[in-house]
């Protein structure tokens, strides 16, 4: 048996061991303030996971600060698991971006398969139906072996997730540059179609309410922080901590429907879903953004494994599990709702007005911390930036027009870029009609589902050229949003906003920061001419290759209403001697 | 006339099936849960597509054991029309109710797309609206579509005149014989891999699969007259 | 409690698109001197002490763990003392 | 010739959905004595003869035959007289 023995608040703050889980010596000060006393190991946990990147955007926020993020049409901007659009006729469109880069590089069916489950996730957690999945990959030149591999297990997880939930991937972009090469980019977004009155928070509202765990029990998948301090560790092996998560879609799918099943009833008072940082950042941001506190008894956390300690339940990423606030005394018909779907559902805390953080195992407390310190106070940090040597040169080359000789040959030899090449092998392992409303599919600009019980249809795009951001971030930045634009345009609908991925490099370089700001501002920029604001969308940075920075890839994922299926087109020439017109400039 | 729409844990074709009845066809129709056990009340029952419990396993191995296949088998005697469509058909062949094995597609990859079917047999009480040897366009999705059976269930199957579609042109998952969907020797029960319920409205693309319901429909009626 | 291992392959004569392809793989990897591979699976079941363990193991790889179509299957059944 | 088994099992701690699904399958098929079922593969190679037959097996698995992230491998290799 496995047996872990943490280390002591002395050995903590004393062998700096929270630098292993990412936390700075600044950082730890700061944690101490907060508490006036050193934070023991689950605690030191529960901010090393709360202040990454990930979850706090502690480098990022000022920078997502400029976006526009107000329209008329939306609903719920940034700041819940997905935005929220409306559509007219009570209805409203729900979407997000998440990437899942990391995992990919490591486990890339997995790795794919898992990002795209928690994307569905965040969209069906707002009390939306999901009805499209969109991707945005990168990967490094196929000539590679492991390149090759990486591609086609990326797109198998993809498939295979998306298409035992029941959920049609109609569209997506893939770029192929050296770049990638050790650091793909694995993108997923998601669609949903909501009623207004159906719009769910992520809110632990209502003191004495009950706070329920469903879905798949708790294993020690994707933790990472415990892997230090080896003699602090007995008969443990490396074998017995695997950091993979498996994801399981067919759990996923009964627990998609049971939630939309409960967001029915008004028994529910708040939902959220337990993507990274799992139980912590769920219950931490629940309580937060309700100004409660949150009690959990850790004891009644459903658990795969034996003996898992709090650090591991509150740091596991285990796939597939919700986190639901429920009026007290309604719990017995949530048991029955799941149980219905072959699930569990476990009454596992209790929403508390002291604005605290209180963690129970085994009677004992194990953690009490106030609730804003994880969720609000992060460090924010406001990065030095400077431009790049290789952008003025790049300013000052001379532009150079390619001489072309042989006109057919050359465009036979883009054709076989696999860049620029049909992308059918891959998207036809997706099953992108699954639902019936698939009108425009993978192959032409954007692809349009149509609305069932309506004369509407969405239009939906992901796109973003990174070899123009890398030379010019403001400029390429503007052109990824307009690009998106197009594709709705193109293809009959009215750009209505967008979700980004930003993905780039380490932050903490100033020439990556430059390109985060340039880009950004072009994106603002582009986002304000257009009326098409940004409602949402996800920051993945440190995306470097022994010290090889990948270039600035923000994604833009861009929904558009078609405003009656009548004005879908498509891409493709009709009828011979249909004239052919550019327009633009 | 009254379909059933079977819904397994892990179903997610139920509700184009669903639509391809109502909104197609124009009749009754409604789900039924896999723990139903009585499916008198219903003329036609179908077994839609998806992952009925994940797939895990083998595809339909599991479904295989659902408290109503216990009633399907009995409709299966009744000769009510049961149409199993991809993992409705992999349901059907691992309950023994068709004859038979499905593996997984030859280049081991999910694919989606339409393709061409010729109709082998359009005397049935599926394909009676189809035209002998007619070539139609109806969308696969499946990543275990390989149907494979020994020599003597392939003669069997020939003889009987058993074998309603082929793959026209390209085989897309290696299947024997170009096989695409099955009958049994009664004739009232049809396992196809193909997604007949994805094809009935042209805004989609392509309306081809509608005529199979209308060819059950058009087999109640006739029968509903004679009997009444 | 029993510790019961069941090794499940495809029957003679039924092709094996997975072993094919991996096959293909390791020539391609200069494994040239494979001749042939079949994939099948291996299950590791824990079971409750039983009367009649093997009866039971029979049933359960006739009725669900293997399709008797296509698929042969062996196993082995061990006794394991917990404390 | 040379027959080798691969037995190719899921580290321990991954999930394992399928072998979940199937011990729910026979739970609910009355095998309630069934504690815990994982499910791998099983691999049967025919490979001529050959120098450093561990050695080659050995590193087939690791490179392809079995995904080192999240499983584990054992093989027995046998020599076979062909007639
Ligand atoms: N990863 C992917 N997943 C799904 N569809 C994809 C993917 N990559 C490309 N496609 C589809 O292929 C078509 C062409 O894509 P792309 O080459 O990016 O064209 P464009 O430059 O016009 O956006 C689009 O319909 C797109 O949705």
């Amino acid at each position: 048996m496995s047996l872990l023995l943490e280390p002591n608040t002395t050995k903590i703050k004393e062998e700096k061991l929270y630098r292993e889980m990412g936390l700075s010596d600044e950082e730890f000060s700061k944690i101490e303030e907060l508490l006036g006393r050193v934070p023991n190991y689950t605690e030191t946990g529960l901010f090393s996971v709360m202040w990454s990147e990930h979850c706090s955007y502690k480098t990022s926020k000022p920078i997502l600060k400029k976006f526009p993020t107000k329209g008329d049409r939306v609903l719920q901007g940034p700041g819940e698991g997905a935005g929220i659009v409306d559509i007219n006729d009570g209805q409203a469109v729900v979407f997000k971006i998440e990437s899942h880069n990391h995992p990919s590089a490591i486990e890339p069916y997995q790795g794919a398969a898992t990002g795209v489950g928690g994307i569905i996730r965040d969209v069906f957690s707002m009390g939306a139906r999901p009805i499209a999945l969109l991707n945005s990959l990168r990967f490094g030149k196929l000539d590679n072996p492991r390149v090759k591999y990486l591609f086609e297990e990326v797109v198998a997880g993809i498939a295979g997730y998306g298409n035992c939930i029941g959920i049609p991937t109609v569209g997506g972009e893939i770029q192929f540059d050296d770049c990638y090469k050790g650091n793909p980019l694995v993108n997923a977004m998601c669609v949903g179609l909501i009623n207004h009155e159906d719009i769910q928070k992520g809110q632990a509202k209502g003191i004495g309410n009950t706070v329920m765990y469903v879905g798949a029990s708790t294993g020690r998948d994707g933790i990472h922080g415990a892997t230090f301090a080896s003699d602090e560790l007995t008969d443990v092996s490396d074998e017995d901590r695997p950091a993979v998560q498996v994801g399981d879609p067919f759990m996923e799918k009964l627990l998609m429907e049971a939630c939309l099943e409960l967001i029915k009833s008004d028994a529910l008072v708040g939902i959220q879903d337990m993507g990274a940082a799992g139980l912590t950042s769920s219950a931490s941001e629940m309580a937060s953004k309700a100004g409660t506190g949150i009690e959990l008894n850790l004891d009644e956390v459903p658990q795969r494994e034996l003996n898992m300690t709090p650090y591991e339940m509150m740091l596991s990423e285990s796939q597939e599990r919700m986190l639901v606030v429920i009026k007290k005394g309604r719990e017995q018909e949530v048991v029955d709702l799941f149980k219905n779907y072959d699930l569990e559902a476990k009454s596992v805390g209790v929403v508390t007005d002291n604005q605290r953080f209180r963690l129970f195992h085994k009677g004992e407390v194990v953690a009490d911390v106030p609730v804003d310190a994880l969720a609000e106070d992060a460090p924010v940090y406001y990065m030095p930036s400077k431009e790049p040597a290789y952008f003025k040169e790049m300013q000052e080359l001379e532009i150079a027009i390619p001489q072309v000789s042989n006109y057919n040959e050359m465009l036979l030899k883009l054709l076989t870029q696999p860049t620029i090449a049909s992308k059918e092998w891959v998207y036809n392992q997706y099953d992108y009609m699954i639902r019936t409303n698939t009108v425009v599919a993978p192959g032409s600009d954007a692809a349009v589902l149509r609305i069932r019980g309506t004369n509407k249809a969405l239009a939906m795009t992901t796109d973003c050229n990174s070899r123009y951001l890398y030379l010019d971030p403001e400029t390429g930045g503007k052109i990824a949003v307009a690009e998106a634009a197009r594709n709705i345009v193109c293809s009959g609908g009215e750009p209505l906003a967008i979700t980004d991925g930003i993905n780039f490099g380490n932050p903490e370089k100033p020439e990556i920061f430059w390109q985060l700001e340039k880009a950004t501002d072009g994106m603002s920029e582009a986002c304000e001419r257009l009326q098409t604001p940004v409602i949402g969308g996800n920051v993945s940075l440190y995306n470097e290759t022994n010290g090889k920075a990948i270039y600035p890839t923000p994604i833009v994922g861009m929904v558009g209403l078609v405003h009656d299926v009548e004005h879908i087109t498509t891409q493709s020439f009709k009828d011979v001697g249909d004239l052919i017109y550019v327009i633009g400039e | 006339m009254k379909f059933a729409v079977v819904v397994f844990p892990g179903s997610n074709c139920d509700i184009d099936m669903f639509h391809a009845v109502q909104d197609g066809l124009g009749e009754e129709v409604e789900y039924v849960s896999h723990t139903t056990t009585d499916l008198t009340g219903y003329d036609a029952i179908l077994l839609p597509g998806g992952f009925s419990y994940g797939d895990y396993l083998r595809t339909g191995a599991i479904a295989q054991f659902s408290p109503i296949m216990a009633a399907v088998k009995e409709a299966v005697e009744q000769g009510k029309p049961i149409l199993g469509v991809c993992n409705g058909f992999q349901i059907l062949l691992e309950s023994g109710i068709l004859p038979g094995a499905m593996k997984r597609n030859e280049h081991l990859k999910f694919l989606c797309q339409n393709v061409q079917l010729k109709v082998v047999n359009n005397e049935s009480m599926f394909t009676s609206r189809y035209e002998k040897e007619e070539i139609i366009t109806i969308p696969i999705a499946h990543g275990e579509g390989n149907y494979d059976c020994d020599q003597e269930t392939l003669d069997q199957l020939k003889k009987n005149n058993q074998i309603l579609f082929q793959y026209e042109g390209v085989n897309p998952n290696g299947s024997k014989e170009n096989i695409a969907g099955i009958m049994n020797k009664s004739g009232n029960v049809l396992g196809m891999m193909p997604h007949p319920e994805r094809a009935v409205d042209s805004l989609l693309g392509c309306a081809d699969g509608l005529r199979l319901f209308q060819s059950i429909l058009t087999y109640w009626r006739e029968k509903h007259v004679i009997t009444s | 409690m029993y510790k019961v291992k069941v090794f499940v392959t495809l029957k003679n004569g039924v092709l094996d698109p997975q072993g094919k392809a991996v096959k293909g793989a390791l020539h391609s990897m200069e494994y040239t001197a494979v001749h042939d591979v079949r994939i099948g699976k291996y299950m590791e079941l824990e079971i409750e002490q039983l009367d009649n363990i093997e009866k039971t193991v029979e049933e359960m790889c006739h009725r669900l763990l293997t399709n008797p179509v296509m698929e042969d299957y062996r196993y082995e059944v061990e006794e394991v003392i917990t404390p």
